[in-house]
């Protein structure tokens, strides 16, 4: 899966955050920004719809922001530096985050790692994984 | 007059700031990371740079998405560590060097590179994790600090080319401030990782080595490496690469490699660590 | 696919928004200031671009002293007027075209141009009042702008030659965009002025007609020009001529002048205004 | 008069916003700019000294704030397009905060704008003027 249409678009799996990705998510890493201070994590613990509403995001977005959907994240505009203060609000490690977006479970992820991460053979292009 | 002898490379993991902060850097289980820096601890005793160039790309810390400067140079006389969502990091005060930042940004400008000059900000630990990597635990940096960011967070990141430039420019820059001072290039990030989607964790570590490998002499090629390339090969953090580039260009054609260092993974990442050094000539 | 065929460099004197804004710009003692838009108003009716590239400088308005761009360029879907102290200009909001911004941006770093990119802010009468001066008094500005700030508050500001190379740049960039879009490029700021010192006041009309004459042929030699000149011959602000530079280099090496306009004073500065065609090969 | 040292430093009457003159008038600037919010502006007025205080700046620069002295706030760091942000809060011209800089009176100023502006003969070089 990627949401790009450029000629990094065969690359399985990733998504590359470049322009039209940096105007759909404009919003949304704004209000994951807003996260960076702890008076608005604490607002937005109480009551997470009323403080995602103060950001003009789309319903899709809150959505995924309220279901803790990484992919889902990634494909409506959120970037993974941004993305992270949502998970870091969670007391998530960066790896756990991560790992969700995986189709491993975070201890067969961190196990991967461990094992040397994840191949690049068969992930380079799309067309090898037909 | 100022001068370059020494450059390097290391990766800036936030995992490794935490766990020397949290005190666990001498614990077994990170001998295999940290190990790989005690030759590095006592070579920087040795070296005692005045000032380090540290190049590193922000993370969504000080710059967010409404300004992102593809390379911009610090002139601040002092740079908070940052608050990156769980208190900052308890290390020291990072001092600059104003004068020589200026100096430099006055060159840079002049040479034809597009900086922006920041007067303020906080360094995250793209920055302050190389400085604990490589200084240990510390009252004070015992050096000062010019932070030099380079966006590789929003595509396009500049080109290995221009980066390579950009080390060149600065070595002129340095060569041609009047005072007496020991100045090092560090170039940081990478290695292989890849934060987001299906293809999370993955770490190439035959492109990384060939990378260390070709540094010292093959450097002309290692630029002409596309940032697509860099992401299909070692993920899409993997183009943070492109800033060792600058620490290379910064160097003489003709260097050293004293250290090096690599271990996988440290959470998601490949860590890559390297030092040059050039011949004195006497 | 997209193309430039025309120019237009114009001074982008705050008072004369004022003025058009209070609706005084129909009195007398206006009208050798306005009367050299007259041709303009017309020209750009026939001339319908899509898209004005307006090059211009930012005056502490968006950027402070923290981040000071070189050369920043708005990739968003619209830019409000500011408020610089007096409420903000009653003139419609910018709007952007982000399809081709982002185009532009991806192009120019690939290029080797070191841009910021901004994805928020607000606009100043350095581009407002170019706006203003062509377009006249409208509901809706009749094209999209993109904004393209050039730091000529801070020295030092890039060079001439760095100027040109980037007008050639947006050029190449821009003829490769697939959607059939006239755009133009605008270059605004100057001519000579100076805002400070025992010397304020200074206007130098020779170096300005010099200047303009130049332009169409001898550009590269307009190109050389330090800042220190500019500053010397034509005033501190002076040097803000090179944003022209960034117009002239987007258009081909023959251009013809269809217009020309100088007046002294507008309040403290020099107004220069001029309009380029290229010949359109059928 | 000049404030820099720098190959520029010969030009008569001038002051190149550089470098150094960036560091000095860092604080100064930035409190300027916080004259562009409407609510700052009110505060100011009340109490120039008081907000002054806000900001860490010298007492030469505050003492220079509340004389309008843009001879002096030039040489202490002052941008002209910061320092303008004062004269307009105080409902002044551009051109009447300018002249206040030359040895003419702002009527004066004015009148040799009309007349063409001030000539760069003799005011290129500070030899020239020896
Ligand atoms: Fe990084
Ligand atoms: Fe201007």
């Amino acid at each position: 899966m990627n949401s790009n249409n450029n000629n990094y678009s065969d690359i399985p799996g990733t998504t590359v955050f470049d322009g039209n990705m940096a105007r759909k998510g404009f919003h949304l890493n704004q209000f994951c920004m807003s996260l960076m201070n702890a008076a608005n994590r604490e607002s937005f613990k109480q009551n997470e719809s009323a403080y995602l509403d103060r950001y003009p995001l789309t319903d899709a977005q809150k959505q995924a922001v309220l279901a803790r959907d990484f992919t889902q994240l990634i494909a409506l505009g959120g970037n993974i530096y941004y993305l992270v203060k949502i998970s870091s609000c969670d007391g998530l490690s960066v790896a756990a985050a991560v790992s969700t977006m995986t189709d491993l479970s975070t201890e067969e992820y961190l196990d991967m790692m461990r094992n040397g991460g994840r191949s690049p053979e068969g992930n380079r292009y799309l067309k090898e994984q037909q | 007059m100022a001068k370059i002898q020494a450059g390097l490379g290391t990766s800036h993991i936030p995992l490794l700031g935490r766990i020397m902060d949290i005190g666990d850097s001498d614990k077994a289980e990170w001998a295999p990371v940290f190990s790989g820096f005690d030759f590095t601890r006592q070579w920087i005793k040795e070296q005692k740079p005045d000032v380090v160039i540290l190049v590193y790309n922000d993370h969504a810390t000080t710059f967010d998405m409404k300004f992102i400067p593809t390379f911009a140079i610090g002139c601040a006389e002092a740079f908070q560590p940052a608050d990156e969502g769980y208190g900052a990091r308890p290390v020291p005060t990072v001092k600059g060097a104003p004068e020589l930042a200026w100096h430099l940004t006055e060159s840079l400008i002049l040479q034809g590179f597009d900086m922006t000059i920041v007067n303020e900000m906080d360094v995250d630990h793209g920055l302050t994790v190389p400085l604990s990597m490589v200084f240990g635990e510390v009252e004070e940096w015992p050096c000062r600090v010019i932070p030099l960011a380079v966006n590789t967070v929003v595509y396009p990141a500049p080109t290995g080319e221009r980066c390579l430039a950009l080390g060149k420019a600065l070595r002129e820059a340095v060569e041609q401030f009047p005072e007496d001072l020991n100045v090092q290039v560090w170039g940081t990030g990478g290695m292989s990782h890849q934060l987001l989607g299906e293809r999370a964790g993955l770490i190439n570590q035959p492109w990384d080595t060939e990378f260390m490998d070709s540094l010292a002499d093959d450097y002309q090629r290692l630029a002409g490496i596309s940032q697509v390339e860099y992401i299909r090969e070692s993920g899409t953090e993997g183009c943070e690469m492109v800033m060792w580039l600058i620490m290379r260009g910064a160097l003489k054609a003709k260097v050293k490699e004293v250290h090096r260092h690599y271990h996988v993974p440290v959470s998601n990442t490949a860590l890559g660590h390297i030092i040059f050094e050039e011949e004195v000539s006497q």
